[in-house]
């Protein structure tokens, strides 16, 4: 298969030209350069993984245009899954990027809450947007081409700091500047365990390919090690509660195109690591290992989606979501290692299949999502939901798209969102396979905090769309608010089409799946494992069916038939528009809508346990009468208790620690001439009796 | 005859300094500067073919791939300097009396460190090392203020105090070496006593070098003996300071290298490697928490030059991969300290402080200075796709070939914690609203230009390590008779 | 098209058409039990003619979705109807969707349900949106694992052959497992479709409402349509009640009278559930919506006693 | 000789100190053209002529002259006692860390080698426990004393060339303090280090 080397020769050509061009040329001409690189490299990344995974067999790539020494790519159908996520995404965010990186119309600053950026300030350079999304994009593509540690490191920390850099793009925002710090260093931390397991696992030597790895055989001490190294690694990059306090910081105030890359892309890196480190190089391991990924996720799901539903900042509430969706992918993979330990190679296979559909479908619905907010966040100039509103009716396209996206995310089917869980989910409903009742008893309570997360999903999203899209404009700014470019729309466009597509064709994609998990030494004894027998226009789990796509063809010839039907019973009587009723109210202000934070208000109070919430009400009475109210004032905050818990003391012991090594720094000249006599004595005597 | 190329350039160039006036001095200055780098290639291309230069039969100066390496930053180093040195910007207002004296006094002091790293006996090169200090120790209060002197008095009599040790383990390995073959001529050749080496006494050649490893790890800023360098790098003027983070910290882990060789040949290898170890482990950690809660840039990058100095240390004492991956590391760090030294003076002489609390949004002040100042220390924090990353990873893939996973960790842990505070700090100067009262605008952009060269190197050296250099650095670890 | 086809649209028909009959029954049943005669059963057929005949109101700010809904709605659960078996097992219809289908259809319907409610812009719908949402949501857990005792009995989400495995194995239909579950699916049933004690049907006023507060704005054949659906919604949770849990007298072979058994033990099955809904309703009163998490919390530990009972009983 | 270095420990002014310095140059001159006289080593001839002229002629003229400047009082961290005692075990720690040497060498000269450190470590002594920038000058001339001493009493001397190298140095850095001695005095208007310790993080 020759073709796969050119089209990947053609991948980084295509990178190098879009950012060289976005760089040395201005204006219109610039973005254009910056985005036909990126569009034409992410389009051959896509062909490239959809020809790996239709021949489903790997192969070496030689010498690319890189003249990186110890550098080694290798393309396999686990790399060409993510190739299909990078190149999907990569190529929305390319048309998307074109129009968003111009001048936006102008509107007022508004405050956005959680001290997100306000709207339109001095204009992100577009030479620098589209440059870091060629490098962004071309890293990425890289890390998943690594096909040793060196050019897995170099690929990290490249990655790294074109995302940190992206998110700086808009540098007049001290948020920036702050969530980049974040976002650098925990990444970094990543970068050190990361950097400390691959040494363990290919035993020092960090440029032997991972073929060799891959034979290597470890003591089970150093496998632990290297796991629980790989759990923080990729736990950090992937937003894996307790270690996503970078995620909610950084999202929000990127450009958007690049906060749907980020959330669509970027952290599945971490998914596609652990993969292929922990499933791929190491074959899995012991079940608690999977009982760790499990519960991390588990936590992860929850957390990620209470939080999200409180959020009033669009793109911090989607940041949120997706440490909610990361969470559910890791609790996939982790319920795939237990049922390997376990030796069910047939339940596993479907779990880490559905693993693998729900980053793909993440991808689609996420970075769809994303762009939306960036939409309304350009023509509004906020991202604060309790000042948004009525935007159906501006911005129809941006709604109309959105909604798709939401919809997804919120699992209903028949869209993509949808079909990968139910593939998780018929891994989870496999767990009473397991012959050790006490580890079986994770997998129902897994299965009710999957369906608790997709519950509570669809609340959130009820609350996203329904706040910023519907009802009825909250702030001036929301009624001016104007549709986007067409660009913008296009690239939207492409993924609500992806999260259709995919959410109709399981039975196309899924079986493709199959390549790899072969990838990952996962084939299955005689017959296809069940995920991948398709029915027809279906697909079978291990205990059930489903056809979305009839499904789909069913709702929509019963909405027909309803609409015949009507007709017949002579329903048709024009309709007739009139003031809101609400129970016989006069005329409705937007004031009295609901508003984010009422909405969330429920469920804030069930799940106080978790929130730990902080209200304070004060009540300004006249002081005549205490019946006179004046002002009512409330505050209603949720603690970042795992902040508090974890990282707060760990920064207060270094601190403490920098306060005593600088107070060595005392400034008498004698004290360090001590220090030089005391060193010297203690070498002398090290030297007499230790030699 | 190459060494007469190689050293007389600068006595040159400082009498050039002391005779012309500043404007032409400044131009021979900058010509001169790049005559001892094209001999430092010359000796490169010879190293490469195994052969050490030497001159005269006598063998009085000698230069293997090891002092080529050296060479080499050293001449870099030198001609950054002569191109950005006082006079070079608008705006550092210093007198041309001031400027002579730096022209001279830096000339002088470049010629010492190459004699230092190309002669073939001890006692000289200990020689030409005092001569360093005391030669930078009279450039350092260049603008004369109670810090600069302080920092300067600080620094000579601690550097004096550390070289006299260093002496006394210079004599006693010495007096090891006549015990057995009598006072004979070219005694204190490298070439003599790494011969003779297997026969010394393992008790005298520890004690030996333990006073060399405190004493010329004073000169390299090792912890516990780096007290004065802070000071001396924070109060420094900037291509000063370039000069001796670039180069004369360098110089000093030479000598200690040198007699580590000696040391190993005398069967004292894993005393040397663990003293070594220990000292570079303390020196890492100290200026790792010495950057947390810094104040001023200068100063952090006084300290992060400890910490790669450390970082050094630790390479030469794992073994041959360790020594390629510290010589690599030497390389990188000079070229990148060096340049970010000299951005930072510009820097300080737009906002005239070194507070970070006061200088604010260069993006926004003086963008090119700034985007090559960040350049110079994302490569310094040892990101891809610059040189550092690349030396980085192989010390802690030598750590660990070498069994010593834990300090690796623990080695790890640290960097990333060095990691964190300095970007804090970097972040911190370049974005946010700019400190009032800063003009705006590079008038003398065409001066930074020379800039790119350092940084294109540090992207060579990160993206593909080019056969000569690594054939270099190959012959480098074989000096260390491996 | 084949036999199987058209029984499997005729399933789906019956459930449609008898589901507003369903509901009658149910009042009928209240209003004797508190002593009133109440309407007659056919009542919710006037109703919903009436509704259809009507002109129907839309107000100003409400957007393309708000008149979209009621149809989306109607179809999910008519699709949910559809998937559930009635009369006959093993047909194959039930491949196109299965239990977790099922629920996230409705689940869908739900999400439209609420959006609709925000759009006007009223800040009842906003009311019944955010509580319809945040019940919807604490229930799905409870019937995740409902689900998960299912299929660890039967070995399938499959309806159809959940079904015939209880059909096969009468035995574990009365595993303690088994009741568990039951008990626990029930409890989500009442707050699926709304009834007492989560939320009252029959009230109008304003801070107690759920669901009725997010139909606050909608009239006419809009309205119909969505109380329709409600009836089917409730139908349906009904035979999937009986169906999954006692399907004895559900068609194995497709014979004429087999079918004819099938559908008068449907009928007796749904007679019994609705009578057993219309005590409950009459004997507890509504609760506070804070106490409702409680309330679905118990509901959960049944379930998940259900499954534990059924992993250790294997 | 090691007598001539403690004495500075008890005495308190610089003109002791100075005078100390200069016996103790002129014992080390001495004793190298002993050792020369036995070794019949015509380079240490020269050696202790260069020690001769400078340490214990042009330096202690310097010395003198900065002294009457700046007026000498000391006060030290440490009083006579602590010193002395500290002095006492640094020359046992010294007989100590020497006895390789000791077994190492085969010199007649061999048994001074000890006093020889001994010196050198109350020379750090000196350095490290005195406030005045004047008698850290003196200390870092006394170290230098002691390394010559050691390098004539262990073997013979360094070569000539080193030799003559470390005088110049010696003579250099010597030079160079006394510079900065100057400055310091007037830009501190004391030559008290205790006020060079601004500097810090």
């Amino acid at each position: 298969m020759p073709s796969a080397l050119w089209l990947a020769r053609a991948v980084m050509l295509a990178y190098a030209f879009g950012a060289v061009g976005a760089l040395v040329s201005r204006g219109r001409a610039g973005r254009a350069l910056g985005a036909a690189g990126a569009l034409a490299g992410s389009l051959a990344v896509l062909c490239l993984g959809v020809l790996v995974l239709a021949g489903g067999t790997p192969l070496p790539l030689p010498a690319l245009v890189f003249p990186i020494s110890g550098v080694l790519l290798r393309v396999d159908s686990l790399s060409a899954v993510f190739l299909l996520i990078i190149g999907l995404v990569g190529s929305a965010a390319a048309v998307y990027g074109y129009g968003y990186s111009a001048p936006a119309p102008g509107h007022p600053v508004e405050p956005a809450t959680g001290g997100g950026a306000g709207g339109p300030r001095p204009h992100p350079d577009p030479r620098a947007m589209g440059t870091l999304l060629n490098l962004l994009l071309a890293t990425m593509t890289l890390q998943v081409l690594a096909d040793n540690a060196f050019t897995f490191l170099f690929a990290w920390e490249a990655m790294s700091l074109a995302t940190c850099l992206f998110v700086l793009t808009d540098a007049a925002d001290p948020e920036a500047v702050r969530a980049a710090r974040w976002y650098l260093g925990m990444s970094h931390a990543g970068f050190a365990a990361l950097v400390g397991l691959l040494l363990l696992l290919s035993g020092g030597d960090l440029t032997i390919p991972f073929e060799v790895v891959r034979q290597a055989t470890l003591t089970a001490g150093v496998r632990d090690a290297v796991f629980l190294l790989a759990v923080f690694a990729f736990g950090t990059k992937a937003g894996l509660v307790p270690l996503h306090v970078w995620l909610p910081m950084a999202h929000p105030v990127a450009p958007s195109q690049a906060s749907a890359l980020m959330s669509a892309v970027v952290l599945k890196m971490g998914i596609y690591g652990l993969l292929r480190i922990v499933v791929d190089l190491m074959h899995g391991g012991p079940a608690w290992w999977g009982g760790v990924l499990l519960g991390a996720g588990a936590l992860s799901a929850v957390f990620g989606i209470l939080y999200a539903l409180l959020e009033s900042d669009l793109k911090r509430l989607l940041a949120f979501s997706s440490i909610e969706n990361i969470g559910i992918i890791w609790m996939a993979i982790g319920a795939g290692l237990i049922f390997l330990s376990y030796g069910l190679l047939l339940p596993a296979s479907v779990a880490f299949a559905g693993a693998l559909y729900h980053a793909l479908n993440h991808a689609a619905f996420k970075g769809l999502l994303f762009m939306g907010a960036g939409a309304v966040q350009r023509s509004t100039g906020t991202r604060n939901m309790e000042r948004l509103g009525g935007l159906i009716g501006t911005m129809p396209w941006t709604a109309g798209l959105f909604l798709i996206g939401a919809a997804a995310v919120a699992a209903l089917p028949p869209l993509n969102g949808f079909a990968s869980e139910w593939l998780i989910f018929q891994a989870l409903l496999e767990g009473f396979r397991i012959p050790q009742p006490s580890t079986a008893l994770l997998m129902p309570i897994a299965v009710g905090i999957l369906a608790l997360a997709s519950g509570l999903t669809a609340a959130c999203f009820v609350k996203a769309f329904g706040i910023t899209f519907l009802a009825i404009p909250r702030s001036p700014a929301a009624e001016r608010a104007s549709e986007a470019p067409f660009s913008m729309r296009a690239g939207m466009a492409l993924l609500a089409a992806a999260c259709i597509a995919l959410g109709l064709g399981p039975f196309v994609v899924v079986p493709r799946l199959s390549g790899a998990l072969e990838a990952m030494g996962l084939t299955a004894p005689g017959p296809p494992s069940p995920p991948l027998v398709t029915r027809p226009l279906g697909i079978a789990g291990t205990t059930g069916q489903m056809s979305p796509v009839l499904l789909a063809a069913g709702l929509l010839g019963i909405v027909a038939l309803v609409h015949i039907g009507l007709r017949l019973a002579g329903a048709r009587a024009p309709v007739r528009r009139v003031d809101a009723w609400g129970c016989g109210r006069i005329r409705q202000t937007p004031r009295m809508q609901y508003t984010s934070a009422a909405f969330a208000e429920p469920l804030r109070r069930v799940f106080a346990e978790l929130y730990r919430p902080t209200d304070d009400l004060t009540v300004h009475v006249h002081p005549a009468s205490e019946y006179f109210v004046q002002s009512i004032e409330y505050h209603a905050a949720v603690s970042p208790w795992i902040d508090r818990l974890i990282y707060r003391p760990m920064l207060g012991l270094l601190t403490r620690i920098a306060g005593r090594v600088r107070a060595m720094q005392g400034g008498s000249l004698h004290l360090y001439l001590l220090y030089l006599c005391v060193a010297l004595l203690v070498a002398l005597l090290a030297s007499r009796w230790l030699g | 005859m190459i060494f007469l190329w190689l050293l007389s350039p600068p006595l040159a160039a400082a009498l050039a300094g002391l005779a012309l006036p500043v404007r032409p001095a400044r131009l021979v200055n900058v010509v001169l500067a790049l005559v001892p780098a094209g001999a430092a290639v010359v000796l490169w291309q010879r190293a490469l073919a195994g052969v050490p230069t030497v001159w005269p039969a006598g063998a009085f100066l000698r230069a293997d791939a090891l002092s080529t390496i050296l060479a080499l930053c050293i001449a870099f180093v030198g001609a950054l300097v002569a191109w950005f040195g006082p006079g070079a910007g608008r705006e550092d207002g210093y007198q041309p009396a001031q400027i002579r004296r730096f022209t001279a006094l830096s000339n002088v002091f470049t010629f010492t460190m190459l004699g230092a790293v190309v002669v073939n006996n001890v006692g000289v090169m200990w020689v030409a090392i005092e001569a360093t200090t005391i030669v930078s120790a009279l450039l350092i209060p260049l603008v004369m203020s109670k810090a600069s002197v302080e920092a300067s008095w600080k620094y000579i009599v601690i550097c004096s105090v550390g070289i006299a040790l260093a002496f006394v383990g210079t004599v006693l390995a010495y007096f090891d070496f006549v015990n057995l073959a009598g006072p004979l001529g070219g005694a204190l050749n490298w070439t003599v006593l790494l011969a003779a080496a297997p026969r010394l006494h393992a008790d005298v050649i520890r004690l030996a070098f333990v006073f060399l490893l405190i004493g010329y790890g004073t000169k390299a800023g090792l912890s516990p003996m780096h007290t004065w360098l802070p000071d001396a790098h924070a109060e420094a003027p900037a291509p000063l300071s370039a000069m001796m983070s670039g180069t004369l910290l360098a110089v000093a882990l030479y000598a200690i290298a040198r007699w580590k060789m000696v040391v190993d040949a005398a069967g004292q290898e894993a005393f040397a490697n663990g003293l070594l170890l220990t000292i570079g482990l303390l020196t890492v950690a100290i200026a790792t928490f010495s950057l947390v809660l810094q104040r001023s840039f200068k100063r952090m990058l006084a300290y992060s030059s400890i910490e790669h100095t450390g970082l050094t240390c630790l390479g030469l004492a794992l073994g041959p991969l360790g020594i390629f991956a510290a010589l690599l590391h030497l390389v990188n760090h000079s070229v990148a300290k060096s340049t970010a030294f000299v951005l930072a003076g510009r820097v300080q002489h737009r906002y005239h402080t070194t507070e970070f609390t006061r200088v604010t949004g260069l993006l926004a002040t003086m963008p090119q200075t700034a985007a090559a100042f960040a350049a110079g220390l994302v490569a310094l924090l040892g990101l891809p796709p610059f040189g550092l990353f690349v030396s980085e990873l192989a010390l802690f893939r030598a750590g660990f070939a070498t069994g010593h996973p834990w300090a690796t960790g623990v080695v790890l842990t640290l960097v990333v914690i060095a990691f964190v505070s300095i970007l804090g700090h970097l972040a911190g100067m370049l974005y946010g609203p700019p400190s009032e009262g800063v003009s705006h605008g590079e008038p003398d952009r065409w001066m930074l230009l020379p800039v790119l060269i350092p940084v294109a190197i540090l992207l060579v050296l990160g993206l593909s390590l080019p056969s000569s250099l690594s054939g270099l650095l190959a012959r480098g670890v074989e000096v260390f008779g491996r | 098209m084949t036999a199987t086809a058209w029984l499997a649209a005729v399933q789906t028909l019956l459930a449609v058409g008898l589901a507003p009959g369903l509901a009658g029954v149910v009042r009928r049943l209240k209003a004797r039990l508190q002593g009133r005669i109440g309407p007659p059963i056919g009542q919710p057929y006037r109703e919903l003619r009436k509704l259809l005949q009507k002109e129907p109101l839309v107000a100003h700010h409400a957007s393309w979705l708000f008149r979209a809904t009621p149809f989306i709605v109607f179809a999910t659960t008519v699709a949910v109807a559809a998937l559930v078996p009635l009369l006959a097992v093993g047909l194959p219809i039930y491949a196109v969707g299965d239990l977790i289908v099922v629920v996230d259809l409705l689940l869908a319907g739900t999400f439209f349900l609420a959006l609709a409610g925000l759009d006007p812009g009223s800040p009842f719908g906003g009311m019944g949106a955010s509580r319809e949402m945040t019940i919807a949501a604490l229930a799905e857990p409870v019937i995740g694992v409902a689900i998960f005792a299912l299929a660890l009995t039967a070995d399938s989400t499959n309806l159809g052959r959940i079904a015939a495995r209880m059909l096969a194995h009468p035995a574990t239909a009365v595993s303690p497992g088994h009741l568990l579950a039951f008990a626990a699916l029930f409890i989500v049933t009442l707050a699926e479709t709304g009834r007492l004690p989560v939320d009252n049907p029959s009230t109008h006023l304003e801070l107690t409402m759920i669901h009725e507060a997010m139909l606050l704005e909608y009239s006419g054949r809009y309205l119909a349509l969505l109380e329709w659906a409600a009836d089917i919604k409730l139908f349906v949770f009904f035979a999937l009640l009986a169906n999954l849990f006692v399907p004895w007298g559900l068609a194995v072979t497709l014979t004429p009278l087999a079918l004819a058994v099938a559908l008068g033990a449907l009928a007796l099955k749904l007679g019994v559930l609705a009578l057993a809904l219309a005590l409950l309703e009459t004997r507890v009163a509504k609760l506070r919506l804070f106490r409702v998490p409680e309330l679905l919390s118990v509901s959960f530990v049944l379930a998940l006693l259900a499954v534990t009972a059924s992993l250790l009983g294997r | 000789m090691l007598l001539l270095a403690l004495i500075p420990l008890w005495r308190h002014t610089v003109r002791a100190y100075a005078r100390a310095f200069t016996w103790q140059s002129l014992t080390l001159a001495g004793l190298t053209a002993l050792t020369a006289y036995f070794s019949g080593d015509a380079e240490l001839y020269a050696v202790a002529a260069l020690l001769l002229g400078l340490k214990v002629v042009v330096i202690p003229r310097l010395l003198a002259r900065m002294d009457r400047r700046f007026g000498s009082e000391i006060q030290p961290y440490l009083n006579a006692t602590t010193s002395v005692l500290t002095a006492g075990v640094l020359v046992l720690f010294a007989y100590i860390v020497a006895e390789p040497l000791l077994l190492a060498s085969r010199l007649p000269t061999r048994g001074g080698i000890p006093l020889a450190l001994g010196l050198i470590f109350v020379s750090l002594l000196i350095i490290v426990s005195r406030k005045r920038a004047l008698t850290q000058v003196i200390g870092f001339l006394m170290l230098e004393n002691g390394i010559a001493l050691l390098a004539v009493l262990a073997a013979y001397g360094v070569p000539l060339v080193v030799e003559i190298g470390v005088f110049m140095d010696a003579l250099m850095g010597f030079l160079v303090m006394q510079i900065f001695v100057y400055q310091i005095h007037e830009t501190f208007e004391s030559l008290d280090v205790e006020q060079l310790s601004r500097l810090k993080d």
